[in-house]
């Protein structure tokens, strides 16, 4: 009964291994840390960390089952996950019911915590990235129109892309998204829709999309002879990006989280240490799960004490969470509103000649 | 002896079809084998060829020998290969997505690059007038007789030396019955070995030098023709009167 | 024993084909076709292989569509009729090869032969009503007191495929008679018996034509089967009547000497 | 009369004992979300397999109806008894739930079935691997047109099921999904079982076995393919609700062609034309799915690689088309399976 | 206008191209063993991965100039592939062959197998997408506003010539009608003298090895590689096999590139979103009006 067992539900197989992957490479890390010190240290004690990574398979139900049975056969203390909001909205509603906290790293659907005083997540909304992304476009490329391509069987991607086009044409004028073109999750050949999108002869094109899609849109675009600009969005944050786009992307703006290029201090440290142990950057899953794990584990330091009886323990996670006034994290220091949304700053980057990516500017909610 | 069967037991599944029959055709001889539905005329036919499992029987015991050596582990493509030794199955079994002449043709697959196919092709279509006619046809919409044709035809095509004919009859009009029968008697004179199968057992046993009688499995008489043909039993049995 | 009720007078025809022809592609397999069976007869069907025998009767039996002419079962004209259809008027068949239900058992196979007088449908039989157990245990009753006709009740939980060829014949004959038709028609019912099953299989079908007291047509190139129980023969070449009347003058007609009959010498 | 009324009795007791077991808490969460699915998995093998193993038929698109039984009763039962943000307030009494649920689960179902037309009239014509490609596009349109209908949420998914339950649940305090999983998988099996062993419905199996020779034999094949096809795809849309209140939130994405492929692994597993089969084997890749979790990626290598090993031992699946009767004939006793 | 057509027209011609070769290789064992070789997908996905770590090796290891390097991997990689496919056809299709399954549990069982190889190749070499590595310099031309690349030509020449040279050996070689003559009837096939083993392991040599071409081509020209990249495009294929007309090369071929054009054209004409919605409507009323496909033949029934 020292130790403390936290679970992570998270995609290993399935649409979206990578995040999956990401996410536990992550969360060991941080276990290995923390366990190295001795344990989490929690009223004086010193607790081993325990986690337990179910398989969510990137299916709805099986994050629903999941979720269930570290709830109830591991008696965790607390969930990490899901990512992607398709098992996050229907697991959030499980641990909702079951009094158990749940973070989800990378969900952006407001659904997933919305009346749900037991759901937390460590990523900004739609709702505010997609002005970021729009104010930034405006200014820096001196944008009047704007296209936008958007994964339709993705709800973060479709979501962002329906804000965006919102929030541009508001400020552009009806009609300044002069294009407005989605494909399906697993699609392989963007040139449809590109050239569709290169006849309209938009100023930019947002491409609200996974890194590994963006690393075939962009060159694909530039083979049918596009050579304008692009902005993307935090699914863009993986190191992978360049080694799968290659010279097309460089020079390149999205939104994110952080930047890893000039990262400080503990983002920096985090970022050496993943590469040195995994062999590549860390990705915008992995630093987030970072922050959701240590959100939690603050959250049980603030409870006080541990008594071992789960369902006081989990409760006094969940206040000790609310209670926290600002957390520093390593994508930014937040806090969580009434809703356990984060509040926190979006930074945009530009990819390099390198490949790095660099910070550019750094936008925060009023 | 061109070929014998020794105390073959085959078995389908757990189902055993043969109990231990023997029988043999010399080089140059018509042989029959008779006998009632279910008896085990197709399955011995079946083991001859070394066809396998599922749809064939599988041997347990006995042995079947070519010019006295085992068989048993010749792989069927090389039955008619190696052994020039041809079957026209029950059922026809002819490659309906193909036309009559790409039946035909492939029937050579086997055959040396010199053989002299057209000679072959001219007694087929000699033999079958009709099969020329619907050369070009899918084979699969000829009339049942007209497949039955197709099925001798094409045993005829692989350059065989011994042929085993199954209820090769089957389905014929009266008229090409006759004719096809006439044609065995001729094909063995020019030296073909035959081995028939057939329901109409006196028919058979005219055409045939020898012949065996099969019931459920086991030899029941065996003899010349002529003894068959008056043996009462086998007249009351095999013969219908 | 089950009595097909006659409805209509005594001498209108029970199958009537006038100018009937049927064309593949290029090909013309019946043409102008025409026969009148009544109530009764036993009717044989004859010719050489490919001549358009089993074409007729996949006409008639509403498989095909005619490219010309017409086809009447007890008056009724069955153009545009799907097969179930033309059943139901009366029309029951067996096939050259035959096509069994080998999976489903010898009763079954029987039962599902009375699909088109069933008398009741889907809610019937998921609510089981009255209506369903009446007709089921009618159905049942009736299926094995036409296996025990025909000595076959032994073999009721047989699968086909499992029979010795000689009975499943006669398992496709019976399953024909199980839709109580008017006109039955048999193709090649003798193909692949021995002489003796072929003895046994004319005393059947003489015992079915007497016993159900139906019209019977049947294609068949045993030449003592037809010359034994066929009242009357008719003769197809290329799809064309060559020749048509009893065994004895078909026997000797010249035409079908030299176009189907042959000469038997080896 | 041992004969005619154990199974009853045992499946009285069954219920009734999850359902007590459920609301004294006797059994974690977990087990019973294990029980609901594998209760939905049995739906929809069963199912499937009136489809793929009595009629032959390939049918890859199964899910495509779950999608639409499950869209159907959420939408219908949100907007009846939940306050939700596409519909505003409940038309209804949120009270009245409780006696309308069957009624809402039954109407996914309806929709399902009138969507199974989609497939079941084009398999007048066409057969086999064609018409295969047709329920997978089947599959793709219903998902397709979803995704297209923004008020429903799109590819966003749909959710508020969960206060249908809530207004379940405050009338009569008992594990509602427990009990109408437990209830529609009877149902399903029940409802199969009569439609297969009648004459009428013997009309498949004779369809299967020799499409012409039915035909000409009196079956009128274009009636029994519309019921058979209706009636599979009706049950998937039962499968379909009774999922999306389980789990409590609907998404496109979660029926697609894998979705629809899980479905076809439980069929030709139990075997071909085996009700039992179908049941023994959705059970059976149930838990299946559940005991090797800790594998995680390995245990998309392993469950695989026994199902391949599986069939080299049973290449007609576990039953084969047998009952499980037939394998067990004791059972014989106390059921009869055909 | 005009510009914007004729680029769709290119943007199909090659997108269709790959659903036309791997649908080839479907519709090649199709037409043999009747078995929907889902499989093949994942085959398909195989080929790219070897692809990639062929040329790798090539390219860095022994430093290769590029051109050099493909000419090497293209047949390395159909070789090896080919082995895959044989493999999988030694290891799980032909026992059950040989004990008389039901061919949809051969299909069940490719349908594992094809689970296998994406796991296998999850779990060995990790979540991490592979970017394959340019073997040609890609050269954009750019016509009257149409853009196309010389890598996009050449895959939609290779497509043509797979076509040819299969539709060559089924039709013309008596290998060919060999594999017609399995497909309809295996029992009398060796009765003709043909080892019907033999001609289906070449099945499965050509099928795979076209497989392992494409998945080359289509890593050079969507060069991210996953372990779930055959998936998506497998059930494509099939289903452009399928609309053509299945077992039949001329559909395959055909049907490969209708399905290309239908999802380019439906996009450049329709909002895509509705993508999907309308291509899958378009399949479902050609397979209404043209029950088997565009160039199948009904098995007629004889009765
Ligand atoms: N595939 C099979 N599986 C199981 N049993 C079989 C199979 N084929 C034949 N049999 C059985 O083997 C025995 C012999 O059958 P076989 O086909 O050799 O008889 P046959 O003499 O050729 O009869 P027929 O005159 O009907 O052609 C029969 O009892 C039959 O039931
Ligand atoms: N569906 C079809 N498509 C094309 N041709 C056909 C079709 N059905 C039959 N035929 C042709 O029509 C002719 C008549 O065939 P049919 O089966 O009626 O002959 P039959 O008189 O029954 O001969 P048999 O005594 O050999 O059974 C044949 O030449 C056959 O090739
Ligand atoms: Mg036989
Ligand atoms: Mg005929």
């Amino acid at each position: 009964a020292d130790t403390i067992r936290i679970g992570f539900n998270i995609p290993l197989t399935g649409d979206i291994p990578k995040v999956g992957e990401s996410s536990k490479f992550a969360a060991e890390m941080l276990k290995e840390d923390i366990n190295g010190a001795g344990g989490l240290e929690v009223g004086g004690k010193k607790y081993k960390l325990e986690f337990i990574y179910e398989d969510n398979e990137a299916k709805a139900e099986s994050a629903v089952t999941a979720a269930l049975k570290l709830i109830e056969k591991d008696e965790v203390l607390a969930i990490v996950g899901p990512n992607s909001s398709k098992q996050a909205v229907p697991a959030g509603q499980v641990c909702d019911d079951n009094g158990v906290v749940m973070i989800s790293p990378w969900s952006t659907n407001p659904d997933t915590t919305r009346d749900r005083p037991w759901v937390f997540r460590a990523a900004f909304l739609d709702p505010f990235q997609g002005p970021v992304a729009v104010n930034f476009a405006v200014k820096t490329f001196n944008a009047k129109t704007a296209a936008v391509l958007y994964d339709l069987s993705n709800d973060y991607s479709k979501g962002l892309a329906e804000i965006f086009r919102d929030v541009f044409e508001k400020k552009m004028g009806a009609g300044s998204v002069v294009a407005f073109e989605s494909h399906g999750t697993k699609d392989q050949d963007f040139s449809a829709q590109l050239t569709k999108i290169i006849a309209a002869k938009p100023d930019f094109i947002f491409v609200p999309d996974n890194y590994n899609q963006v690393a075939l849109i962009v060159p694909q675009a530039r083979k049918l002879g596009y050579k304008g600009e692009f902005m993307g969005s935090d699914a863009w944050g993986s190191a992978e990006l360049m080694t799968l786009c290659g010279d097309d992307c460089k020079g390149l703006h999205f939104s994110t989280h952080y930047a890893a290029a000039g990262a400080k201090g503990a983002t920096k440290e985090f970022i050496d240490r993943y590469k040195a142990k995994y062999g590549y950057v860390p990705d915008d899953v992995a630093a987030l799960t970072w922050d959701a794990t240590r959100v939690v584990l603050q959250g049980i330091q603030n409870a006080g004490k541990l008594t071992g009886k789960l369902r006081r323990d989990r409760k006094a996670i969940r206040e000790g969470i609310a209670a926290i006034k600002s957390f520093d994290g390593i994508t930014g220091s937040m806090k969580f509103d009434e809703q356990g949304d984060p509040v926190k700053c979006a930074v945009v980057v530009q990819i390099s000649q390198t490949g790095k990516f660099e910070f550019k500017e750094s936008v925060c909610p009023e | 002896m061109l070929l014998s069967v020794e105390n073959l037991e085959v078995k389908y599944g757990n189902i055993q079809a043969l109990h231990g029959i023997s029988f043999h055709v010399n080089e140059g001889e018509i042989v029959t084998l008779i006998g009632a539905n279910g008896a085990g005329k197709t399955t011995s036919l079946y083991a001859i060829a070394r066809l396998r499992p599922p749809e064939a029987p599988r041997v347990t015991k006995g042995d079947i020998r070519f010019r006295g050596e085992s068989i048993l582990d010749t792989r069927p493509s090389d039955v008619v290969r190696k052994l020039h030794l041809a079957l026209v199955p029950e059922g026809r079994r002819i490659f309906g997505n193909l036309t009559v002449q790409e039946n035909l043709q492939l029937a050579t697959y086997a055959r040396e690059k010199n053989a002299d196919l057209d000679k072959d092709y001219q007694r087929v279509f000699d033999l079958f007038p009709r099969l020329a006619e619907r050369r070009n046809q899918r084979s699969e919409s000829l009339s049942g007789g007209e497949q039955q044709m197709l099925a001798v035809g094409r045993a005829l095509m692989t350059g065989c030396k011994i042929l085993l004919l199954d209820e090769p009859s089957m389905g014929l009009a009266p008229v090409l019955k006759y004719e096809l029968f006439r044609t065995l008697k001729q094909l063995n004179e020019e030296g073909m070995t035959i081995l028939l199968v057939e329901q109409n057992a006196k028919l058979a046993l005219e055409l045939a030098h020898r012949g065996y009688v099969l019931d459920t499995g086991t030899i029941a008489a065996e003899g010349t023709s002529e003894e068959l043909l008056g043996n009462p039993e086998v007249k009351k049995a095999y013969l219908g009167g | 024993m089950t009595q097909q009720p006659v409805s209509q007078t005594e001498n209108s025809p029970v199958l009537e084909i006038r100018g009937l022809t049927q064309r593949f592609g290029g090909l013309t397999a019946v043409s102008d076709f025409n026969v009148e069976l009544h109530p009764g007869e036993l009717v044989g069907l004859i010719g050489p292989n490919g001549a358009g025998k089993t074409t007729v009767f996949n006409l008639v039996s509403g498989f095909y569509q005619p490219s010309e002419g017409e086809i009447r079962v007890c008056g009724v004209p069955t153009t545009g009729l799907k097969p179930h259809k033309v059943t139901a008027l009366g029309v029951a068949r067996t096939f050259q090869n035959i096509r069994l239900w080998n999976d489903m058992s010898v009763l079954d196979n029987i039962r599902v032969a009375r699909h088109g007088k069933l008398g009741y449908g889907f809610f019937h039989a998921v609510a089981r009503t009255r209506t369903y157990r009446l007709r089921e245990a009618e159905i049942e009753r009736e299926a094995r007191e036409l296996l025990e006709i025909f000595k076959l009740d032994g073999y009721a939980d047989e699968v086909p495929k499992n029979l010795p060829y000689g009975l499943q014949r006669k398992v496709e004959i019976v399953r024909a008679l199980a839709e109580k038709p008017k006109l039955l028609l048999l193709d090649e019912p003798a193909a692949g018996l021995n002489s003796v099953d072929v003895q046994e299989l004319i005393r059947l079908v003489r015992w079915i034509h007497q016993t159900f007291d139906i019209t019977i047509w049947m294609i068949e190139h045993h030449m003592d089967v037809m010359m034994e129980l066929c009242e009357r023969i008719k003769v197809i070449d290329f799809g064309q009547t060559i020749a048509e009347g009893t065994p004895e003058e078909i026997r000797n007609h010249p035409a079908v000497i030299t176009a189907y009959l042959g000469d038997d010498t080896i | 009369m041992l004969r005619r009324y154990s199974v009853h009795i045992l499946l009285i007791l069954a219920g009734g004992l999850i359902t007590w077991l459920a609301y004294e808490e006797m059994v974690s969460l977990y087990v019973l979300s294990v029980l609901m699915f594998m209760g939905i998995n049995v739906i929809l093998s069963a199912s499937l397999n009136l489809v793929n193993g009595y009629m032959g038929e390939f049918s890859c698109g199964h899910a495509g109806f779950m999608c639409v039984g499950a869209y159907v009763s959420s939408l219908l039962g949100v907007w009846l008894f939940a306050k939700d943000k596409v519909f505003g307030p409940p038309v209804l009494d949120p009270d009245l739930a409780i006696y309308a649920f069957p009624v809402v689960i039954l109407a996914g179902g309806i929709a399902a079935a009138l969507a199974g037309l989609l497939v079941a009239i084009p398999s007048y014509k066409t057969r086999g691997d064609y018409l295969a490609i047709i329920t997978i596009a089947a599959n793709y349109i219903i998902i397709s047109t979803i995704e297209n209908i923004g008020a429903i949420g799109g590819s966003r998914g749909f959710m508020g099921m969960k206060r249908v339950l809530n207004a379940m649940e405050d009338v009569v305090y008992l594990p509602w999904m427990v009990i109408w999983v437990f209830a529609f998988t009877v149902f399903t099996i029940w409802l199969l079982r009569r439609y297969v062993s009648s004459t009428f419905g013997k009309g498949v199996s004779a369809i299967c076995q020799d499409e012409v020779a039915a035909e000409i034999m009196s079956v009128n094949t274009n009636k029994i393919k519309t019921i058979s096809f209706m009636v599979s795809s009706g049950l998937a849309g039962v499968a379909g609700g009774l999922f999306a209140f389980v789990v409590g939130y609907v998404n496109p994405g979660s029926f697609n062609i894998l979705k629809s492929t899980e479905a076809l692994v439980m069929v030709y597993l139990g075997g071909m034309g085996s009700l039992s089969g179908s049941v023994l084997s959705a059970i059976l890749f149930t838990l299946l799915l559940e005991a090797l979790r800790p594998l995680q990626i390995i245990k998309w290598i392993v469950i695989p690689l026994l199902l391949i090993v599986l069939m080299q031992f049973r290449p007609e699946g576990i039953l084969g088309n047998k009952e499980l009767g037939d394998v067990f004939p004791w059972l014989k006793r106390f059921y009869r399976f055909k | 206008m005009l510009a914007s057509i004729l680029q769709n027209i290119i943007n199909a011609l090659q997108w269709g191209s790959f659903y036309a070769l791997i649908a080839l290789g479907y519709t090649l064992v199709y037409g043999v063993l009747t078995l929907i070789n889902f499989a093949h997908g994942d085959v398909f996905m195989v080929g790219a991965y070897i692809a990639f770590f062929v040329a790798t090796f090539f390219l860095s290891t022994l430093g290769l100039p590029g051109w050099l390097v493909l000419a090497l991997t293209i047949p390395a990689t159909m070789i090896l592939t080919s082995l895959v496919g044989v493999t999988l056809e030694r290891v799980a299709y032909r026992p059950l062959r040989r004990k008389g399954a039901n061919r949809l549990y051969v299909v069940i069982t490719a349908l594992m197998c094809g689970l296998i190889l994406e796991h296998a190749n999850l779990a060995i070499l990790g979540a991490s997408r592979k970017a394959f590595p340019p073997l040609i310099k890609e050269t954009v031309y750019t016509v009257g506003g149409v853009s196309f690349t010389n890598l996009k030509i050449g895959v939609i020449v290779t497509a043509v010539l797979v076509f040819l040279f299969l539709q060559w050996v089924v039709t013309k070689t008596r290998v060919g009608m060999a594999m017609r003559a399995i497909s309809y009837d295996k029992f009398a096939v060796p009765l003709m003298g043909i080892p019907m083993d033999n001609i289906i392991v070449a099945t499965f040599v050509l099928g795979s090895g076209f497989a392992g071409l494409a998945g080359l081509l289509f890593a050079m020209s969507y060069p991210v590689l996953e372990p779930y990249m055959g998936a998506l495009i497998g059930w494509k294929a099939f289903i452009a096999a399928v609309v053509g007309g299945i077992g039949d090369i001329r559909g395959a071929f055909l049907g490969g590139f209708l399905l290309g054009a239908v999802e380019i054209m439906v996009v450049a004409f329709f909002p895509s979103t509705f993508r999907d919605l309308i291509a899958f409507t378009v399949l479902l009323v050609i397979l209404t009006l043209k029950p088997t496909g565009l160039f199948g033949v009904a098995k007629t029934t004889k009765i």
